[in-house]
Order: structure tokens, then sequence, then C-alpha cells
């Protein structure tokens, strides 16, 4: 029977759960990753101490041969990407669950040694696709620190309306997959359609829809366009209205909460050991914030409120995302009152470029930019450690510069990644569909998993 | 073994990343959490704090600190100093305290002939992958973490992607014209 | 909120929706494309041009400093002096070989925002898809707008393909040109280009501050 | 070169003619999201872009079902197998289209992780470069893929 | 029994057919158009003149694609699933009445002509018997493809059709009581009348057995959502989980069999619901201010409006409803429409025995 | 004519489906091979006119029990080798000792002429077969005057029997004998 089983983990099913052909299980043997040790019943419920669906069946006297092993991915229409979970179900009910990862592994913290500290937002913008300007801006956060240079007003100004605004954004995403994930294909439509609005101003502001490479190190790419007042005004007059549209779809909806309340639980001591941070820590109920805590960017002006909850299922992160929502709209309706004027990149003319107007002028401006745009600024020797909040928890940049202006090492700190460590312990002994409610409850981009 | 002696002559070299330094407040929380740690180096790095460790100690440190009110460990991760350093690698620890609303990193000194460190897995669960990430992107292997694989690459891959000595692994860019003269 | 009463919620907005959306058609958000083409913003990432001086000159030196500033490394540039009895730029050189390969092109600007005569910038043209790999490398003979400011395409036979769309070639150029220095918003900081002429800059920020040291 | 933009006859329409409409009206893509792209893939087809107008809202999650692969995104080599094992269980006709820089040739990330370009992995028949490609940079794409089949270039 | 007889019965079944199959064509399309609509998008628009076409693009690409036949399934029955699915569809129609019935000489002799495929005397119980064949299909289809997803997906589908098969049927016998018949063409008149109510007969309101026995209607509508796998109780093919259910190894013309059973169960559900509880084709005809011909179509006409109207609700909520999930199914099904249809069903049958027997205390 | 045509090809279904679901290998073709004896019977049914009969049929039999037998094939697993040890040591013989009597009741009935025993017709004087009766129109009354009025108190105890089996085959199916010791689950 020992035999048997170890023999069926390492040729289980690839893609949907179809046909493997023969050179694949040469190809990569991600399967052969056996699973983690072996949970007993007194210990999951103990550590869950949730409702267990079936106190009957759950009997180790059941010998893992009526197990079904389910490869959900990398390929499945609701792992967000390219997760893949190894799932041992019994029935409908998981009782084993191993995420694996990597199959959107780009290197990008090996391509970023290859970039100037100048090209380096292009690289971490594309990690979290969601959220691509809280990338840019912990990475420019961390060169700043290590170039020791202060921002202007209006550069932090621009900097926290343009990420609250992919904050939404990327909450809208989660809310519509995860309404998607969960049956209400009409949620799917209506988060995208609000995301547009917000996407068409971004594009207006830095040109480009996602992976702006507009928050650099030094301040931000370019000023706020013509009329951007009307535009907020218009996202601030809209989402409200939206709001309320998702929580009558959703939220008062009774499908809905039986498919996620008391689902996917996860209790503030599991959070806090998993290191999981950002919505899903919150609403286990658990007050951090890093906005609140370690204010970056000047946002400790604006008032605005921890938005959590105290189940810690899929329900309460849902609307812990939702709340959310609504906060980071108060967050740019003070900041779009209180816009400063000035300057919105550093005065120093060794980091930023000089103006278009001062190359004609100044030889020595156009020295500066052609070693800017040539062989990057140069960033003084250390290490530094700068996290902020982005819409999935901390995100952290560690960089070490050895004053070069390349980073000799760029390294992440990706929420996802933590996060994605809760699915296990949460998934365990839910229903099959659960898991699907619980994947979308954490919302993780697998950009930023994998990098 | 080797690593106490590795550590000591090691430290003149890792000082250098040091930016200012000044004397650790005694009534802090980290001042009584360091204490009983002989051979670990209070620095501040940009105004935060970090410890580096000899890193038998890091095990023991990190259930000090974790009693001292760190409750949770964001991140686990490496450097390369190929060829900049004698001692290769070196390896970061995140601890977060939100009790204490601060943060604190741990740096450990690894050198290349042998990179293996205690795992903290039994300590914060939640550094599973970021360990499992380390070992896959630096090839450093890490004792007792249940669970030692490749993450991020297949597991059938030869070397660790992070090294400095690892290629970049480019292709040439395509182009049409390139052979012209000029 | 009861069961019946939250499902009625729900049924009501779908079905709000669907009376908008049928009767009037006001609902839709929908952009027809290709048959109408989306209000696109004037800092839009499209395709690259090189682009001419209004006499016909052009205007790139073969400097290679966007080549230098690409992350992607996506440009390939060759410098060469110019003949004498016919010049093709202003300068001392031109840019005799120039390609981009826009399937490793990310968009991001950089280049627009080095090149110092101003030569590569973004029109909005969004319609490259090709065939094969090789379509997608754009040489020098495409991406030169032609004498009278019109830009090329590699495909002219695309009836999708919006080619003018080069009023707004520069926007991105002129949005990233007062460097971050509110003094110079405001301000014309570029030559005029063939078929575009000399454009206004944005207004900026609507009360300029006039920045104290004046120098960077 | 007939373009879609021009309706086909259907009194003068050959049987191949009406396959090939048929196979242009309905490419059900499969949902093959990798990254970046895929999010703009969804927004493709969501209601500001909407590609349910060309009747290909019908994203499958069997590949058994689907036309066409919209390669979304950059393809590690941890993925490379897997692509290539959907797009064998995908039935004929069928169909590949690179989205974005990285699915095409490997864009800015130019190292150890990516394949270089999807081809050396599945033949693609368009590739739209973008990073990423706006939604209606797809649509474009998915126009010059119809027109391919309906000029008999790509028919299968 | 004559060969103008026989010739009937064959025009009857080709029209029943041609009628379902374009009625699948525009089902679909109407389906994705208020989808559409409800999302704020266009839907269809460009495969003939409003996208109306589409369907017809659809089926001939599905016709014309490769019919992959993996390699671990078991071939009878991964070939008989398809048909198995499609055929009970169509029969279960043939009982339904879609019009009113009109005389033609034909042969010498008036005929009258039935608009329904056979008016059996058992119609209800025929429709309930083959209902419950439909769903060896999906069971079938699930365990012969081999493959983990569509296992799955098959034993959700079998777990729910017992469950929802049941309340179906129970939900049916107040409407076999009230109107003292289980023959569809019989129900059908006896609804043309106006409404009685407490022994007065109410003007203009037709004598519908939605308005009395409203709360068989809910249960069956939800039971036959159910029966049809359709959202919120489409587990069986729950795409976000099982990726594409029963159906996840079926290419080409199989897929697309299944595909079309779906839209017409969905179809003819409905068309059941409104024979058994809108009044099936009845509805003002004015014969005689109206040419024959028109008034003669005109119950046809009310017959597909009614249906359409059910099948609007049916999108809707698709629309709407998040999936439920696989135990909430179960218990939605055995603890809230069983119980309430077996209350329902005692609640008339002592009614209906007051109204038949008197008072018990007099 | 047309009716002993579909009886010959109906009852070669009904024994075809017979024999495959004794015979057959797999679970799954087994309870294929009983639906079509069932749906064979079902028209057989229709044949003689008893509409009603051959409904309930078809919805009982082939709509609810055996969907069930299939939920509790495949949930028990098909892939899995069938155990071809036989629980009790003297099945075959008994088995052809029932067979053998049967055989031999039959024979004898044959044998002697009493066909009416086994077809159930009833024999005029005139040794000539009685003619069938037409059935009644919507058998539904009669069926439910004999089942409700008449036959009431067995059909009752049927029912009631029926609930009894169903209850005990419930409580011995999740029967689990207590584990052993947790020595034995170490060691596995």
């Amino acid at each position: 029977m020992v035999d048997e089983r170890t023999e069926r983990g390492t040729t289980e099913l690839w893609v949907s759960g179809t046909e493997e052909p023969d050179w694949l299980v040469a190809g990569t043997d991600e399967g052969a990753q056996l699973m983690q040790k072996e949970e007993t019943v007194e210990r999951t419920i103990e550590q869950r101490g949730t409702r267990v669906i079936d106190d009957f069946v759950i009997d180790d006297s059941i010998d893992s041969d009526e197990r079904m092993v389910v490869n959900m991915g990398p390929q499945h229409p609701s792992t967000h990407g390219v997760l893949r979970l190894h799932l041992e179900l019994e029935g409908e009910i998981v009782r084993k669950v191993k995420p694996i990862i990597g199959y959107l592994h780009t290197g990008m913290e090996k391509t970023a040694e290859e970039l100037t500290f100048l090209q380096g937002p292009t690289n971490v913008t594309r990690m979290d696709y969601l959220a691509p300007l809280h990338n840019e801006l912990v990475f420019s956060l961390a060169v700043e620190k290590l170039l020791g240079i202060e921002m202007p007003p209006r550069a932090q100004a621009i900097r926290i309306l343009m990420t609250e605004l992919n904050r939404i954004s990327s909450h809208l995403v989660a809310a519509a997959t995860n309404g998607l994930d969960i049956g209400a294909i009409s949620m799917m439509f209506y988060g995208v359609r609000e995301r547009e609005m917000i996407l068409a101003f971004l594009e207006k502001v830095t040109g480009l829809r996602m992976n702006h490479n507009f928050i650099r190190p030094g301040g931000v790419a370019a000023d706020l366009p013509d009329g951007w007042q009307d535009d907020i005004a218009g996202i601030l007059d809209r989402m409200p209205e939206a709001l309320v549209e998702y929580d009558q779809m959703l939220r008062y909806n009774h499908i809905w909460r039986g498919r996620t309340v008391d689902v996917a639980i996860l209790t503030e001591q599991e959070a806090l050991a998993y290191g999981i941070t950002g919505p899903t820590l919150r609403a286990t109920g658990c007050e951090w914030d890093l906005r609140k805590s370690e204010p970056y960017s000047g946002i400790e002006q604006y008032e605005f409120d921890i938005v959590t909850a105290s189940n810690g299922d899929a329900y309460d992160r849902y609307r812990v995302r939702m709340d959310e929502i609504a906060q980071s709209l108060r967050i740019i309706e003070q900041v779009a009152n209180t816009m400063p004027l000035g300057d919105y990149k550093a005065d120093d003319a060794k980091v930023v470029p000089p103006p278009r107007k001062r190359i004609d002028e100044s030889m020595e401006a156009l020295i500066h930019h052609f070693k800017i745009y040539t062989e990057g600024f140069k960033v003084p020797e250390g290490e530094t450690y700068v996290a902020i909040e982005s819409p999935r928890g901390e995100l952290g940049c560690y960089l070490v510069s050895d004053g070069g202006s390349k980073p000799l090492r760029m390294h992440i700190r990706a929420p996802s990644f933590a996060n994605l460590q809760a699915l296990p312990i949460m998934m365990v002994d839910s229903m099959l569909a659960d898991t699907i409610a619980a994947i979308a409850s954490i919302d993780p981009v697998m950009g930023d998993v994998d990098r | 073994m080797s690593e106490m002696a590795s550590d000591q002559e090691s430290e003149g070299e890792v000082h250098p990343l040091v930016v200012e330094s000044r004397p650790l407040p005694k009534a802090t929380v980290l001042a009584s959490l360091i204490e009983p740690f002989d051979d670990a180096a209070w620095e501040l790095s940009f105004g935060q704090d970090v410890v580096v460790l000899p890193r038998a100690q890091l095990r023991d440190f990190a259930a000090a600190a974790k009693a001292a009110g760190f409750e949770m460990c964001v991140d686990v991760t490496a450097v390369d100093h190929h060829r900049a350093r004698r001692e290769r690698f070196e390896l970061v620890v995140n601890l977060v305290s939100q009790r204490h609303g601060m943060r604190l990193r741990i740096r450990l000194i690894i050198p290349a002939d042998d990179p293996t460190v205690p795992s903290l897995v039994s300590i914060y669960p939640g550094t599973n992958f970021f360990e499992r990430e380390v070992f896959d992107m630096f090839g450093i292997s890490f004792d007792d973490h249940p669970d030692m694989t490749r993450i991020l690459m297949p597991d059938d891959w030869q070397g660790h992607p992070l090294r400095k000595d690892f290629g970049v692994g480019s292709v040439p860019v395509q182009f049409k014209e390139s052979h012209q003269v000029t | 909120m009861g069961p019946v009463e939250a499902f009625l919620a729900g049924m009501r907005v779908t079905f709000g929706h669907f009376v908008r959306a049928f009767f009037g058609g006001k609902g839709e958000v929908t952009i027809r494309y290709p048959d109408e083409m989306r209000v696109k913003p004037q800092r839009f990432h499209g395709r690259h041009v090189l682009n001419r001086y209004p006499d016909g000159m052009e205007k790139c030196i073969g400097c290679e400093l966007c080549a230098g500033a690409c992350p992607a490394h996506c440009i390939y540039v060759r410098g060469k002096d110019n003949p004498a009895d016919d010049p093709v730029s202003p300068g001392e050189r031109y840019g005799f070989v120039y390609e981009i390969n826009l399937l490793r092109c990310i968009f991001c600007a950089l280049c627009v925002e080095a090149c110092p005569t101003e030569a590569i910038t973004m029109t909005q043209l969004f319609e490259m898809s090709t065939t094969n790999r090789e379509d997608g490398i754009y040489t020098r003979t495409e991406l030169l707008v032609n004498p009278d400011g019109t830009p090329n395409h590699m495909f002219t036979e695309d009836p999708y393909a919006d080619l003018g769309e080069l009023v707004k070639a520069d926007g991105w150029m002129r949005a990233a040109a007062p460097g971050g220095r509110a003094a110079y918003e405001g301000e014309t900081a570029w030559t005029p280009s063939a078929g575009i002429g000399a454009r206004p800059p944005e207004l900026g920020q609507s009360e300029p501050v006039v920045d104290e040291d004046g120098d960077d | 070169m007939a373009r879609l933009t021009t309706p086909p006859n259907l009194l003068t329409m050959t049987l191949g003619g009406a396959v090939r409409w048929a196979q242009t009206r309905s490419m059900w893509p499969a949902t093959f999201g990798l990254a970046c792209c895929a999010i703009e893939m969804m927004s493709t087809g969501a209601a500001h872009n909407d590609i349910a107008r060309f009747g290909m809202e019908v994203f499958r999650a069997s590949p058994r079902q689907a036309d066409l692969m919209i390669v979304a995104g950059r393809v590690s080599q941890k993925m490379a197998p897997v692509l290539r094992q959907v797009y064998d269980q995908m039935a004929d006709p069928k169909w590949v289209i690179s989205m974005g820089a990285c699915a095409s040739s490997g864009g800015m990330f130019n190292n150890y992780a990516l394949v270089q370009g999807v081809d050396h992995v599945v033949p693609v028949d368009v590739y739209i470069p973008g990073c990423p490609p706006g939604p209606q940079s797809l649509i474009h794409g998915i126009l010059t893929l119809q027109d391919q089949i309906v000029d008999g270039a790509l028919a299968r | 029994m004559d060969g103008w007889d026989f010739l009937l019965i064959v025009i009857r079944v080709v029209v029943i057919f041609v009628m379902l199959m374009i009625t699948t064509l525009l089902l679909v399309w109407f389906e994705r158009k208020v989808v559409a609509d409800m999302q704020d998008r266009i839907g269809p628009s460009r495969a003939g003149p409003w996208g109306i076409l589409q369907t017809l693009a659809d089926g001939m690409k599905l016709f014309f694609k490769e019919q992959i036949t993996p390699r671990k399934v078991e071939f009878g029955l991964y070939i008989a699933a398809p048909i198995l699915a499609t055929v009970p569809a169509f029969l279960i129609f043939m009982a339904v009445p879609f019009g009113r019935p009109f005389t033609l000489t034909l042969g010498g002799e008036p005929r009258e002509i039935l608009l329904q495929g056979a008016d059996l005397n058992i119609g209800l119980l025929f429709i309930l018997s083959m209902s419950s064949i439909a769903v060896y299909a999906v069971v079938l289809a699930g365990w012969s493809s081999g493959s983990k997803y569509p296992l799955l997906g098959g034993v959700r589908a079998t777990a729910q059709a017992i469950s929802y098969e049941a309340a179906l049927g129970l939900s049916v016998i107040p409407v076999v009581m009230y109107t003292g018949s289980v023959q569809l063409s019989e129900i059908v008149e006896f609804q043309r009348a106006n409404l009685q109510f407490l022994g007065n007969v109410i003007p203009f309101i037709p004598n519908w057995n939605l308005f009395l026995l409203a709360p068989s209607f809910v249960i069956f509508f939800i039971a036959a959502v159910a029966e049809t796998n359709r959202a919120p109780f489409d587990l069986v093919e729950a795409e976000q989980e099982l990726v594409g259910g029963f159906h996840t190894e079926y290419s080409g013309l199989r897929f697309a069999l299944f595909f079309l059973a779906e839209y017409i169960n969905m179809f003819t559900m409905s068309a059941i619901a409104v024979t058994l509880f809108m009044g099936g084709w009845s509805g003002p005809t004015w014969d005689g201010v109206l040419p024959a011909l028109v008034s003669g179509v005109l119950p046809t006409f009310w017959f597909f409006a009614k249906v359409v109207v059910l099948l609007f609700v049916y999108v809707w909520l698709r629309a709407t409803l998040p999936r439920l999930r696989y135990d909430q199914l179960m218990e939605f099904g055995w603890k809230r429409l069983i119980p309430g249809a077996l209350a329902w069903l005692m609640i008339i049958g002592v009614v209906l025995a007051w109204r038949q027997f008197g008072n018990p205390w007099s | 004519m047309v009716e002993l045509i579909l009886f010959v090809i109906l009852s070669a279904v009904v024994i075809g489906g017979a024999l495959s679901m004794v015979l057959g290998r797999n679970p799954v073709y087994a309870a294929m091979g009983m639906l079509a004896t069932l749906f064979g019977l079902a028209v057989i049914y229709v044949i003689q006119l008893a509409h009603f009969v051959a409904v309930v049929q078809v919805i009982v039999y082939a709509g609810a029990v055996m969907t069930l037998f299939l939920f509790v094939i495949m949930f028990i697993g098909v892939d899995k080798a069938q155990s071809m040890e036989e629980g009790l040591a003297w099945q075959r013989p008994a088995v052809l000792v029932v067979v053998a009597a049967i055989v031999a009741a039959v024979g004898g009935l044959v044998l002697s002429g009493r066909w009416e025993w086994i077809t159930g017709d009833r024999i005029t004087s005139g040794g000539q077969l009685a003619q069938i009766p037409e059935a009644p129109n919507g058998t539904i009354e009669a069926i439910g005057e004999s089942l409700i009025n008449r036959w009431l108190l067995p059909f009752e105890a049927t029912a009631a029997l029926l609930i009894i089996a169903s209850v005990a085959a419930i409580v011995l199916a999740f029967y689990r004998p207590r584990r052993v010791s947790p020595a034995t689950e170490d060691s596995e």
C-alpha cells in the first residue's frame, strides 16, 4: 500500500486532470515533491478551532487509498494565473493542499541587477501587475533612502494619489475575480468596468494602462495632466454608487454569504505566524496597516481608518477590501483637495534628468542628461529595507548598493508570496468549491509570488 | 566548527555597510533582547535596527525575539557578495513587532564553502516559502526545514540563479539590419 | 436584509442595467473598435516614430542614447557622419541604422525621455500585430516619418490602422519635458516637427511656482 | 485582401468560405492567462471592449473546446511544458496568439527564467507587441488573425 | 390510421425537431445578448445582423472541429453520452402542446391536427421520466472520460439530479390534483377558463395555476433550473472549480451535442412550466375579429411569448447569482424544497378534499 | 404482427441487458446493462398499454434507483481491481442447486402442459387463449384502486419494510471498526 501511494505521487495528472504525455513527466517532475507532513484530526481541529464540515468522515482509519489526488492548475480558470495546487480529496472534501509555485518565475531580481536605478522601475512595476505603482513606489523609496534625498511635497502627494487609485483598481479586480470564481459573472464585469475608469485616469497621467514606469527614484516622471481634478471628481462621484451596487450584488446576497462566511478561516495567531499581511491579516482582527504604523510619502497627513473585521473568513476579507476602497476614496479626496504646487522631482541634478529646455541652454545639463541615461546615477553604498502597504499587504524592498549605478541586490518582499502560505491551513477539510473561494479571497497575484 | 572563527575574521568586512552608529539605549526592547547574545552586534543602517549574528545563534535569537514581541517574520532573503567579500553570502531576516511598532533586521554571514543555516520554520512557520526561495536562488540550505526543495525553478534545474556567478542567460536581441556596415 | 429581499436587490441591479442598455442603449459602455476608436489620452505610449524638422531634415543624430536607456535593449542605432553634400540631419552625424524590435519593446518611453533632440517620440498607433517575428522589427524605413510628417506603417494596407494619429505624437515627450521643475512648466522647450509644427505645452500647474534657485 | 469589414455574401459563399466564416465568428479562446497580459485579456472581455462582439466571450477552461490560445504573459521555463501540453490538448483547427512582449520574445526579461519567445514551444500565428498590449491592440491582433483565416493563409 | 395520419405524424416530428433547433440557435444568441445587456456590453454583433447568426457560427465551427478522443476514455459510453443527452431533450418536447389544435380536411375527411408531438394521456409522467433519463448523459460523460474533474462533475450531477427530481415531481402533483389530469392538453384546456377563487369567477384573469398554486410554481421553477444544471445550480460544469465538469474532455461535435441538449432542456423546461402553470398556449385570439390564420397562429405566439419570459428569468438568474456549494445545494434541495413541496401538497390535498367532500364538521 | 416483432426485439434487448449486467466486468457497464433491461421492460409495458406502469418503471428504476447505483459505484471508485474472492465458500453449489430447482420446476410445468401457470393467461373452456381485454383508459385509476383501497395493508407494509431495509443498509455501510492500536498506524 505504501508503495502504491508513493508511486501515485509521482505520476499525477497535469493540466485539468487530463492525460500526460510521457515526455512531460520527464520535463518537470514537480509532482515528486512530497506533500507536507500529514495533519492529524486533533491538530487540525485544535489549530483551526472551527466547524468541521463532516465530523463523521474524518477518521484516520480511512487509508489514503480512498483519496483522490487532483492537480489544480497551473492552467486552471480559478487559480489566478499559474498557481498550481496539489489537492488530496476525499470525495468533495479537501484533505491536504500544497501550493506549487514558480510557473511565472521571471528572474526579475536577477534582471534588476542588470538595470540601472533609473531603469529599475520598469522592472519592478511588472511584478505585482495589479498594483504596479506600489512596486515602483517601494523601489523608489528604497533608492531614495540610500540616496538620502527628500521628495518635494507635490511628488509625495502625486505618489499617494496614484497609489491609492491603484489600490482601488486592484481591489476591484480582486472583487471581480472573487465574484467570477464563485459564479457571479456580472460582478466580474461590473468590477472591471469601474476599474477601467480608474485605468483611464492612470493612462492619462502615465500614458500606459499598466506597468507605468511613472514613479521613479527622485520623483514622478511627469506632472498631472491638465484637467485631472475633473477626472478625480468623476471617480469620486461614481465609486460610491458602484460600491452600493456591488454590495447589493454580493455582500447581502445569501448565496454569497453562504459561500464565504465561515469559509477558509484564518485566525490572527496563524496569520501572524505565517507572516500574512494586508487585508488578509486585517480581516482576522489585527489592526496593522503600514500606512498608519510606518507612514510613507506623507500619507500621515491624510485622514483615514484602518478597516478590520473579526472572523478572518473569506467574507471578511472581501468586506475589508470593499471597505478599503471607501477609505482610499477618502484619501484621494483629501489629496485632490490639498494638492500642493511646486516641483515634482527632487532637486538633485545627479539623480534627476534636467528639464528639456536646460539641455539646450546648459552644457552641464546636457552632460548630466547623457550620464543619467547612459550609465545612470550612482547610489551610495549601503543596504536598506523599505516597506509600504500594497493592496495585498506588506510590500518590501530590500536594496543593497555597492556604490555603483546598478543595485548589488534588489529583493522584493512580495505580499502574495507570504500570503499564499495561508492556503494549506485555511483550506484543510473544506469543500472543493471552498478552495476556490479561499484562493480568491487572499487575492494572490502570481507575478508577485514568483517574480 | 569554523563558523565562529569565520565570523570573527569577517567582522571587519561586515561593517562597511554601517553608515552611522550610536550607542544603544539600554532601556529599549532591543537592548534586553540582544544582551544575552555576546556575539551579536547592533548597527544602525539608515535609521533601521540591524543585528549581526553568528549563524549558530540564529534560532536562539529568533526564539528570544519572538518572546520579546516580534510576532512576525516578514522576510528572509540573502545577498551574494561574490568576489567582494571573503564570506560570500549574507542572510537577511526581517522581523516585525506590532506590539512595539518596530522592525529588526538580522544579518548573518555565511561562508561560501558551507552554505547552511538553521531553519526558522519551527519558530516562524511563515519563513517556509522564503527559506525555500533562498535555497532555490542562492543554494543556501536550511537545516531542519520540513521541505527543502526548489520552489521557483523546476526541480531539475541546475544552479542557483541569483548567485553572482550564475549568468543572466540573455540571448541576443533580433535585429534586421544590424549587419550593415557604417 | 432578509434572504428574499437581498435576492431581489441583486436581481434589481442586473435588471436595471438590462433596462438601461436595452431601451436607449445608455448603459452600454462598450467602444466598438474597430468601427470606432477610443479617445486616447495625449500621453498614450504607442508605436515610435522618428521625427523630422519642418524642413525635412531628420532629427536623429545617431547618439545611441535611446539604445542605452532602453531597459529591454530593443533599440539598435548606428550613427554615421553626414555626407557633406546632402546632409541627412543638421548635426554632424545621423542615424544610419535605426531599428526597434517592437516585440521586445515595453513602451516605457525612456527612449523618448532620453533623446536629446526629440527625434524619437511615441505616436498613438497601437495596431502593430504581425504574423511573424520579423515584421515586429521596425527599421528606419518604417519608423521615419515622411517629409510631410505622415507616419509610415509596416502594413500600409492595414484597414484598422489609424494613421492620422501623428498629431499627438509627442505627448509624453512634452509631459516629461519640464523635468520636475515647476518653473519649466508651461514653457515650450522643443523644436517643431514636420507635420506637427510647434506644439504648445500642457498648462501645467494652474499657478506656476517660480523656482527659487533656478539652476539644476 | 478580403477583409472582415466587408460582410461576406452568404449566397455565393463556398463551403470552405462558410467554414472559415464560422471559424472567425466563433473563435473560443482558452483561458490561458499568465501575467500582466492576462489582466488586459480580462479587460478585453469586459464591458468596455467586449470581445463578445466577435463571439469570443466564451472563454473555455477546457482546452479541448478552445480554438484560440492567447498566450498572455511571460512563459517561464517551468511553464513551457505545460503550455505545450495545453496546446496539444486543443483540437484542430487551433490558433495561437502571442500577446505582449514577454510571450513574443521575452520582452525586457532577457534572462535565464523565461522562454525567449513562445514560438520556441508552440507555433504562433499572430504576435502582438505591447507590454501589455491594450485591449484594442489585442482586438487588432484577433482581427489580423481572422483576416488571415478568411484569406486562407491560416485556414486549417 | 391511414397514410395521411402517418404523414402527419412524420410532419409533426420534423416540425418539432426543426423548431427546437431554430429555438436553440436563437436561445443561445438571446442568452448572450441579454447577459451582455445586463453587464453593460453589446454582446455578439458581428455574425449576421445583430449577431443573430452567432450560434450558427458556433455550431458550424464545432461541426468542423477535430474530435479528440483521449486515451483513457471508455469509448462506448464516451460516444453514447452526448447522444443520450440530446435524445431525451428532444423527446420531452414531444409531449408539450404548443398551439391550438385546428381542423384540416385531408384525404377527403376532416382531421384534427394537434400542435403537439403526441397527446399522451400520461404526458406529465412521460416528461418526468424523460427528464430523469437525461442525467445519465452527464454521469456517463463524467465517468467515461477517465479523468478526475469530469468524474467529480458526474458525481455531483447524480446527487443533484436525484435530489431535485424529487422536488420537481412533488411540485407537479398539486397541479395534477387540482386540474385532475396528467394529460397536458387537458391541463391547458383547464386553464383557459377564467380564474375561479372561493367559488367566484373573476373576469379577465385566466385560470392559470400560477395564481392559485404559486408555491408549486416557485418550487417547480427552482427545481427546473437545477435539473437543467443552470446557474446558480451549475455545479456540474462549474468552470471555476471543475474546469468544464463532465464535458471537459469533449470537443467538437460531441461537445456541441451537450451544448445543444443544455439549451433544449432549458427551453423545454420553460415550456413545461408555461404549460403547467401559465396556461400553455391559451390567450386571447380574437376569433372572428382577426383573420382565421392570425387567430390560429396567435396561441402559438402566446406560448412562445410566455416561454421567452421564463427564459429571460433563467438568464437573469444566471447573470445575478453566485453559485451554490455542493452541500448547500443538497441542503437546499432536501431541507427546503422537498419539505416545502410536501407541505404544500398536503395543504392542497386538504383543500381539495374539503371542496369535494364538504366541511368535515357538518 | 407489429407487436410480435417489437416483442422479439425488446426481449432481445432485455435479455441482452440482463446478460451484460451479470457478465460485465465493469460495474458501470453492468449498470448500463440493467438500464437497458429496465427500458426494454418499460417499452413492453407500453405495448401492453400499461402506460402508467411503464412510466413509473422508468422514473423510479431508471431515474432514481439506477442513478443511485451509479452514484455509489462512482464513489467507491471503479478504477480498482474487482475482488475476485468469494465471500461464501458454498456460494457456487448453492447457486447451482437453485438454478437446477427453477429449471426443474419450469420444465415440469411445461411438460405437464400447465402453460397458464407460467404465462398467467386465462384459458377459456374451449382450450383457446382468452382475449386480452383492452386496458381501461387511464390505468392510473385501476392501479390506484388496487393499491390504495384493496391492497392498502400489504402496500404500506412493503413500504415500511423498504424503509427499514434502507435504514439498516445505511447503518451497516457506515459502521467502522475501531482502530486497533496506534502502533499499527505508525507502521504504515
